[in-house]
């Protein structure tokens, strides 16, 4: 299968299950919202060593926030329950309650809750105040700017992480601008995130290590420059790869995202082949193909 | 002139209700507007004369009193003339808003409200 | 749909709580026309004083249209369904409610909504004393549930109030929110005198600058974030919410500290 | 009259299960009877009507209770009937409901445990009011001035002509003692915190005020013994206080025994005591949160002292209205809760303090609480000297006395309840590996034959020739005791059907009941009297109007 | 030299001072000796100005039998849909006790005088609770004593000289030990004898009852209600300070703009002061029992005034079963008017309706009510020609005597007349 020229390798990505926050966070003006989200969503590239993966997943116009003020949705993934709870306190607590004039919402229906503003109510020292609007319970919690206001609960759900694609190029330029341009498309999804740096990894990872410590080492069968030495998956031609890991609410939106993404990086020039990341399906129960992600459309 | 209008008992009016309330006492003891002098001097009057005092719920004629209250209010003693001027609205709460009421106050020629006028606007 | 109308003028009180979405729904006509209710203190068939016919329309609605201003207990404790009022209604409408609707075009009497847990009651008209509130000697008032109110409306509204939302276009007697522990209370028109007497918790917000008690202390003019998400709530009633409101700034006064204390009242000081 | 083929439970004449008939004839139980109405009580348990020692029903407190709790009557209003009169029930029930729900379960005698002497006349108003049940009254005195006075000067013949009168003044039936001193220094704002604290400008001991009135109750040879809800009541670890007063009275008398040997010691002229509400001073630990059951070491004190009797002042999980005249506790409950607090002082003799409450089997507090008055109940071995109270409406309503009744027979009724309560009261308390089960004849002692014995009701509380034919017949189901306790199938009150299956058929009007020992007012008492009271001496007696229908019981 | 009754219980005000002493002499008080003004005059004329028994015929009051009259007023009641029963405050306990039962027999609204004095003392406690005492416990302990919005000096004449100002008690002796207060919008003969007056703006107690809790919290408040901020700092200070203080109010509380909210805030000022010293509060209750009528009614029915029947069971609502309410609304359609005159007290816009239902009035003396009414039946007076149970203001029960005879059946007989003859048809 080709797209715009581009080999799509008949492989499929491997993701699976974890569960997902998704927070909204408003202020007066979308500046101080995103240094709130993007705080919240700092270090959260992946559940290995930062806990959570989380990452901004839309800008939200005033009129369609609770509140009426510019708002940044961010998504938050964890692989359990209670660490993604423990994450959420922490980075609710730390990073959007310590940023001027900002409110965080819940905004995500999921069969699970966390009580966070019921937690973060005692900073408030006896002062805070809880107000019902609309069936749904929040906190004023009294601060020096102000207050901050912060929901009771907030809802978590199962969702999908791992989703991914390879893109393979002639030079790190190209891939690199195909990688940015993918990561431009997938914005335009709702219920996705592209958690690593600019939405884009270049240290993919596989299982295991020759060093018992360690359970994930570097994806050697991309490494360029082990081509000779191991056994490579780069074909001819190719010199660079990067990858764009995608985490969803479900199934649909990471294919979507995979999609669009795959689409808009094919378009750029000296792109040779898109891949994905898979480990046999041994590693997460979905599986997505990317010729079957591709000809759904068509 | 506008005045602050309590209404209240008094000895006077305590004994001349055990008196009769059709005597002539308790007409002479309650139909009366206690009036500070400084407003008296205002408005006009002197001791013994009639006063006309209307309020949202009612108006009556009753004999002016000096002194016994501050500048600013008047005081009638509770009974039928007082009556006349209180509020039956009770606002959910049973009673009646029988102090604290504003009252335009007037000297007038008219004589004073007799019971049988009260009991007329009673309909009895 | 069950529409009822007086077939005559009333000259006692009538104590009418089966007149309820949560009674009707699974009655007959026939049923429905022999339901008690008091008269002054003579028990008769609902039938014998309104007229009673079926309408178009959801089986959990019931209108009323006439008089009945000396109707009370209409709506008591209902959980669902829909009462709507042509007319003026009598006490103690939608008293203890905790689910359903209730519309009024006409004005309504004294302890409207009074310890209700939830539901909805808009009322286009004057609402009377204590709506919302709590009745005599009772530790919570309003605990749940909003009341809309497109007029004015009398003393003690809220008083005793935990949870929910009133909101009032027109004017406010006096003690709005009095020993309030919790909720909100909105006032578009003119708040009457010592709002908020005696509150230990809870959130008066006024878009006119009222008189306050000797023991509410002004603190600070902020952005409380919690009022445009609050505004934004109502907006679907049709309250007048003007964008001013929604970006403006509020002088905050706390309150009341002869009590707790830790109640609020918000006063819109313009963008 | 003739109640024929029931199963007869009646403990004072050894009865026990007993099929037998039983003749009434003009108020009374008689050897035998011709004619008259017969009630077939066939497969029906037949007992004495029950006897309340200890219930807070009438007078100025309980009066307080109704005026400040309109939200608690309107969820349970009683309508009028073509017998009965309305109301209202719920933890402050009107007198008329007090009456009914009373006899609905079987009771027929009901003492009010609390009445200030100056409010006397207010509570024997309201006796007259209490339809269908026989009544007494308990007077205050452990905070009286003129007790304190006398106590002081170490004069015990002033006290017992002061005490002698005043019980005749108030129609009263025995004497009572609340936080005894404690009283006084509330009036202060203050209280005292053991036995031996110094009542202010008196100088005198709760200790000597105990002492001191258990003496002269029996040189009056008054029919019941002092009745003492102690001090510290409410409080963590009070128990040390129950152990030290009970301590304090009578000689130790050793080893457990029958009720026969109870008998005798009663009968003698030991001083007694009578510990009210046992279970709110039985508490361990040293604040809520270390709270447990001191009831063991509690039931070992009244295990050896025979001439300590209690009731229990059991708790029911629901809604109470607390209030007695232990003002300063009041004060405190107040303060731990919040709620609406009434408070009520009187001059010379005593105060009283009330405040709205809800026992929560959630609460660790509550739980515990729960707990110690079943578990005293089960733990004291001689049930002659137990009684079945709630301590209305303190630790909740009378009317749930079947549900106490309950748990007492019935180890899975009380296991039923401990599934639901705060988990870490479990192991505060031995409730969960007591086994023992009351009998219906054991139930009958804790309900009907004790209490009456205690108060020196010889005509009340058994079903032998001469008593009183106050007789409650139940349908008795093992597997829903609750239930057959809480409406008899018939009360015969005087003689006279007046309940019948589970309603009331007849309003009936019972008499209450008087002592009349010696005594007299001194004339330096009399002047005192005059200085510090704002009533006259002459219009402080209750007038003899206020008793329509009284019976006095000879003192012994 | 006639019959002297010692110790009499006085039948005017809620003080009830019962060392009256009445000299009767051919069935007529001529004497009274400790008795104040209204007293005096109360026992002097008792034989004054007496009702008739009258029925209302082509509009004109007529004299009939008393068999008629209550013939008469039980035909009324029984023909009402919506009756009021009201007043109960000048007549002895078992009198109310059959008042109650005839308003739950007849299934009406039974509303006591205290809906208009002291009934929103009686809301405000059942919201919050109150702290009192009985008068004695002043006379002994209190060395802080405040009069707030009354005037014994014409209203309560020997309150001060029995209970509250001047007697020697166990631990004050006297006015020397005493620190009197006088709060209230005017000066009068009450200020006099007060150490401290505190001028109040008319309508602003509860400002100054809220700043007062305040202080004692600790906060700071400016000048409030006309009153110097010094001042209120002064009087907080004396309230926390003493050892045993007490508040007596009267109507310039329960009737001024706040009403029961007034209230609130004084039982609550008191209760919060019992953090810091002993204090307490007690209404200076009007009618000599108006207090029995509230206790009567509580042990019957649950509640102390604006009852009603119509459910078969009492149901309380003061505000809605509350007489002046039933009146101005108009929604009553028959009333008994026992021991009160509405007609004397009452707004005219809720005694216009009296005039035009059929009103029952029960009255010994021609009442105002009694003029409007449809019958009159005219009865002993209690505490003097007939003898029963009152309640002081504090709750202490004393008993009436019965002086001299009366020409007219007792209130109680009255009321057991229409009740028998109620039941019998």
């Amino acid at each position: 299968m080709q797209v715009n020229g581009v080999e799509i390798e008949d492989t499929f990505a491997e993701a699976f299950d974890m569960i997902a926050a998704k927070l909204l966070i408003t202020a007066r003006d979308e500046k101080w919202a995103l240094h709130a989200a993007s705080t919240a969503t700092g270090f959260a590239t992946s559940v290995i060593a930062c806990g959570v993966e989380a990452g901004i997943e839309s800008l939200v116009e005033p009129d369609r926030t609770p509140d009426g003020r510019p708002g940044v949705n961010i998504l938050i993934f964890g692989m359990s329950e209670k660490g993604l709870s423990d994450q959420l306190m922490r980075r609710v607590g730390q990073c959007i309650m310590t940023c001027p004039t900002t409110a965080c919402f819940n905004n995500l229906d999921g069969e699970k809750t966390v009580k966070i503003g019921g937690k973060l109510r005692f900073f408030g020292d006896g002062f805070q105040l809880s107000k019902r609007v609309d069936g749904r319970r929040f906190w004023r919690i009294p601060v020096m700017e102000g207050e901050f206001l912060v929901e009771e609960e907030f809802r978590m759900r199962k969702a999908i992480g791992g989703g991914n694609f390879l893109i393979l190029g002639e030079n790190v330029d190209c891939v690199l601008r195909a990688a940015e341009r993918a990561v431009e498309a997938i914005r335009g999804v709702e219920n996705v995130i592209t958690p690593f740096p600019g939405g884009v990894v270049r240290s993919g990872s596989k299982v295991g290590s020759k060093y018992k410590f360690l359970s994930a080492s570097t994806n050697t069968e991309y490494c360029p420059t082990l081509r000779p030495l191991v056994k490579t998956r780069i074909p001819e031609g190719v010199n660079s790869v990067l990858e764009i890991v995608i985490n969803g609410l479900d199934e649909k939106s990471v294919s979507d995202a995979m999609r669009v993404g795959i689409e808009s990086a094919c378009s750029v020039e000296g792109i040779k082949m898109i891949s994905a990341g898979n480990y046999g399906g041994k590693l997460g129960k979905y599986l997505f193909h990317l010729h079957k992600i591709l000809g759904e459309k068509r | 002139m506008r005045l602050l209008l309590n209404t209240g008992r008094t000895v006077d009016q305590g004994v001349s209700m055990e008196r009769g309330k059709t005597s002539s006492e308790y007409f002479e003891k309650v139909a009366v507007a206690f009036i500070h002098p400084d407003d008296m001097k205002e408005l006009g009057i002197d001791e013994g004369d009639a006063v006309r005092i209307e309020t949202d719920f009612g108006s009556t004629v009753l004999k002016c009193v000096k002194g016994g209250t501050e500048k600013g209010t008047i005081f009638v003693p509770m009974g039928p003339w007082a009556n006349v001027l209180t509020g039956p609205n009770t606002e959910g709460s049973g009673m009646p808003s029988l102090k604290g009421l504003t009252a335009e106050i007037s000297g007038t020629k008219e004589k004073v409200t007799t019971l049988d006028d009260i009991l007329r606007m009673l309909g009895g | 749909m069950i529409i009822l109308r007086p077939k005559v003028r009333f000259k006692v009180p009538i104590e009418a709580e089966c007149i309820s979405p949560d009674v009707f729904s699974d009655k007959s006509m026939d049923e429905i026309r022999k339901l008690e209710i008091l008269y002054g203190n003579k028990r008769k068939p609902l039938g014998e004083l309104f007229e009673i016919e079926e309408g178009q329309g959801d089986g959990e609605t019931i209108k009323m249209e006439g008089d009945m201003s000396r109707v009370k207990h209409v709506g008591a404790q209902m959980s669902k369904g829909r009462i709507e009022i042509e007319g003026d209604i009598g006490m103690h409408l939608g008293r203890e409610m905790s689910g359903g609707e209730i519309l009024v075009r006409g004005n309504a009497g004294d302890w409207l909504g009074a310890e209700m847990k939830g539901g909805l009651i808009t009322v286009h008209g004057r609402v009377g004393n204590l709506a919302g509130a709590g009745y005599r000697g009772s530790k919570v008032g309003m605990k749940g549930g909003t009341i809309i109110v497109n007029g004015d409306a009398g003393r003690e509204v809220g008083e005793l109030m935990r949870r929910g939302v009133i909101a009032v276009t027109g004017s406010l007697g006096e003690f709005t929110g009095a020993l309030m522990t919790g909720g909100t209370i909105v006032c578009f028109g003119k708040l009457g005198g010592r709002a908020g007497a005696g509150m230990e918790r809870g959130t008066i917000l006024s878009f006119d600058r009222p008189s306050f008690l000797p023991t509410f202390k002004r603190s600070c003019v902020y952005r409380p974030t919690f009022v445009p998400l609050l505004l934004n709530s109502l907006r679907k009633y049709g309250l007048p919410i003007k964008r001013e409101y929604l970006e403006g700034s509020y002088e905050r006064y706390d309150g009341d500290i002869a009590s707790l204390g830790r109640g609020e009242i918000l006063v819109w000081v313009g963008s | 009259m003739l109640i024929k083929n029931g199963l007869v439970y009646d403990p004072l004449n050894g009865i026990e299960g007993e099929k037998m008939d039983i003749f009434v004839k003009d108020g009374k139980i008689v050897e035998s009877g011709d004619g008259g109405e017969t009630i077939d009580a066939s497969g029906f348990v037949v007992l004495p009507g029950g006897v309340d020692i200890h219930s807070h029903v009438v007078g100025s407190k309980v009066n307080l209770g109704r005026l400040m709790r309109p939200e608690d009557h309107r969820k349970d209003p009683v309508p009028k009937t073509e017998i009965t009169r309305s109301g209202v029930g719920y933890t402050v029930p009107t007198t008329y409901i007090t009456g009914y729900r009373y006899a609905l379960m079987g009771y027929t005698t009901v003492m009010e445990a609390a009445v200030p002497p100056l409010g006397a006349r207010h509570a024997h108003e309201e006796l007259n009011d209490i339809p269908m049940v026989d009544k007494g009254a308990f007077i205050l005195m452990g905070s009286n001035h003129f007790v304190m006075k006398y106590v002081a000067e170490g004069d015990l013949e002033k006290l017992k002509n002061f005490v002698g009168w005043l019980l005749k003044a108030t129609k009263g039936y025995a004497i009572k003692l609340v936080n005894p001193g404690g009283v006084e220094n509330w009036k202060w704002g203050r209280n005292v915190n053991s036995l031996d604290d110094k009542v202010e400008n008196y100088g005198v001991t709760p200790r000597e005020i105990v002492r001191s009135l258990a003496k002269v109750n029996e040189e009056l040879g008054l029919p019941h013994s002092i009745h003492v809800h102690c001090n510290n009541l409410g409080s963590p670890g009070n128990s040390s206080t129950l152990i030290e007063t009970v301590g304090s009275i009578g000689a130790e008398m050793g080893g457990p025994g029958s009720g026969e040997s109870t008998n005798e010691t009663l009968k003698g002229t030991a001083e007694r005591i009578h510990i009210t509400h046992i279970q709110f001073n039985s508490y361990g630990g040293e604040d809520w949160a270390t709270i447990s059951s001191a009831a063991e070491e509690v039931a070992k004190t009244l295990n050896k002292k025979k001439n300590a009797t209690c009731d229990l002042g059991q708790v029911i999980f629901d809604d109470a209205t607390t209030m007695t005249a232990d003002g300063p506790w009041q004060h405190k409950l107040y303060k731990l809760t919040g709620n609406k607090w009434y408070n009520s002082d009187v001059e010379m003799e005593v105060g009283a303090g009330i405040v709205p409450y809800t026992f929560k089997p959630k609460s660790l507090v509550n739980a515990v609480q729960w707990m110690i008055g079943l578990e005293v109940a089960l733990l004291v071995e001689d049930p002659w000297r137990v009684v079945l109270t709630t301590d209305h409406p303190n630790g909740g309503p009378f009317y749930h006395y079947p549900k106490v009744i309950a748990w007492l027979m019935s180890k899975k009724a009380r296991e039923e309840t401990l599934g639901k309560i705060h988990k870490s009261a479990l192991s505060r308390s031995t409730l969960p590996s007591i086994e023992r089960e009351y009998s219906l004849y054991e139930m009958a002692i804790v309900t009907r034959a004790g209490p009456a014995k205690l108060l020196g009701l010889k005509n009340k509380g058994h079903l032998g020739v001469g008593a009183d034919a106050d007789i409650a017949i139940y349908e008795f189901k093992e597997n829903d005791i609750e239930g057959s306790f809480s409406r008899a199938k018939y009360v015969i009150k005087d003689g006279e059907v007046v309940v019948k299956d589970g309603r009331i058929v007849k309003e009936h009007w019972g008499r209450t009941f008087l002592v009349n020992p010696k005594g007299e007012l001194m004339d330096e008492m009399k002047e005192e009297f005059s200085k510090y009271y704002t009533v006259s001496l002459d219009n402080y007696p209750v007038q003899p109007e206020y008793l329509p229908r009284c019976e006095v019981v000879p003192c012994r | 030299m006639g019959e002297v009754y010692k110790n009499v219980v006085c039948p005017f005000c809620g003080c009830l001072c019962d060392d009256l002493e009445v000299v009767v002499e051919n069935g007529k008080v001529v004497s009274t000796k400790n008795a104040c003004p209204i007293s005096k005059t109360k026992f002097l004329d008792h034989s004054k100005d007496r009702a008739k028994p009258q029925v209302r015929k082509d509009g004109k009051l007529i004299e009939v039998s008393m068999e008629e009259a209550i013939n008469k007023a039980a035909q009324i009641l029984k023909e009402s849909e919506f009756p009021l029963i009201y007043g109960l405050s000048s007549t002895e306990s078992d009198a109310q006790r059959l008042a109650v039962e005839l308003a739950e027999f007849i299934g009406g609204s039974i509303d006591s005088t205290a809906s208009t004095c002291h009934g929103p003392t009686i809301v405000a406690a059942q919201g919050c609770g109150a702290v009192k005492c009985t008068l004695g416990e002043v006379k002994n302990r209190a060395d802080l004593v405040i009069f707030w919005g009354c005037n014994p000096a014409e209203a309560h004449i020997r309150h001060s000289v029995r209970y509250s100002v001047t007697p020697q008690g166990m631990y004050v002796r006297g006015k020397k030990e005493r620190f009197i207060v006088h709060v209230d919008v005017r000066e009068t003969r009450t200020s006099r004898m007060a150490d401290m007056f505190v001028k109040v703006e008319p309508g602003k107690d509860y400002e100054l009852l809220s700043a007062l809790r305040a202080v004692i919290k600790g906060y700071e408040v400016g000048d409030v209600a006309g009153v110097p901020a010094e001042m209120i700092k002064q009087l907080a200070e004396r309230m926390k300070g003493c050892r045993f203080g007490i508040i007596f109010f009267g109507m310039g509380l329960t009737m001024s703009s706040g009403k029961h909210m007034n209230i609130d805030a004084a039982l609550r000022l008191v209760r919060d002061l019992n953090d810091h010293t002993k204090f307490t509060i007690t209404p200076m209750r009007g009618h000599f029992n108006v207090a029995g009528a509230g206790e009567v009614l509580t042990w019957i029915t649950g509640y102390p005034f604006a009852v009603n029947f119509s459910r078969g069971y009492p149901n309380y609502n003061p505000g809605e079963f509350s007489a002046v309410d039933l009146l101005f609304r108009g929604e009553c359609d028959a009333a008994l008017i026992l021991a009160s005159d509405p007609v004397a007290h009452f707004p005219i816009g809720a005694s216009q309706h009296l005039a035009k239902i059929p009103t029952v009035v029960i009255d010994p003396k021609v009442s105002l009510t009694s003029l409007i009414a449809e019958v009159v039946i005219p009865c002993a007076i209690a505490g003097i020609e007939s003898e029963g149970t009152a309640y002081r203001m504090d709750g202490v029960p004393l008993r009436l005597r019965k002086v001299v005879d009366s020409p007219y059946p007792t209130d109680r007989e009255i009321l057991e007349g229409i009740l028998r003859r109620m039941k019998g048809c």
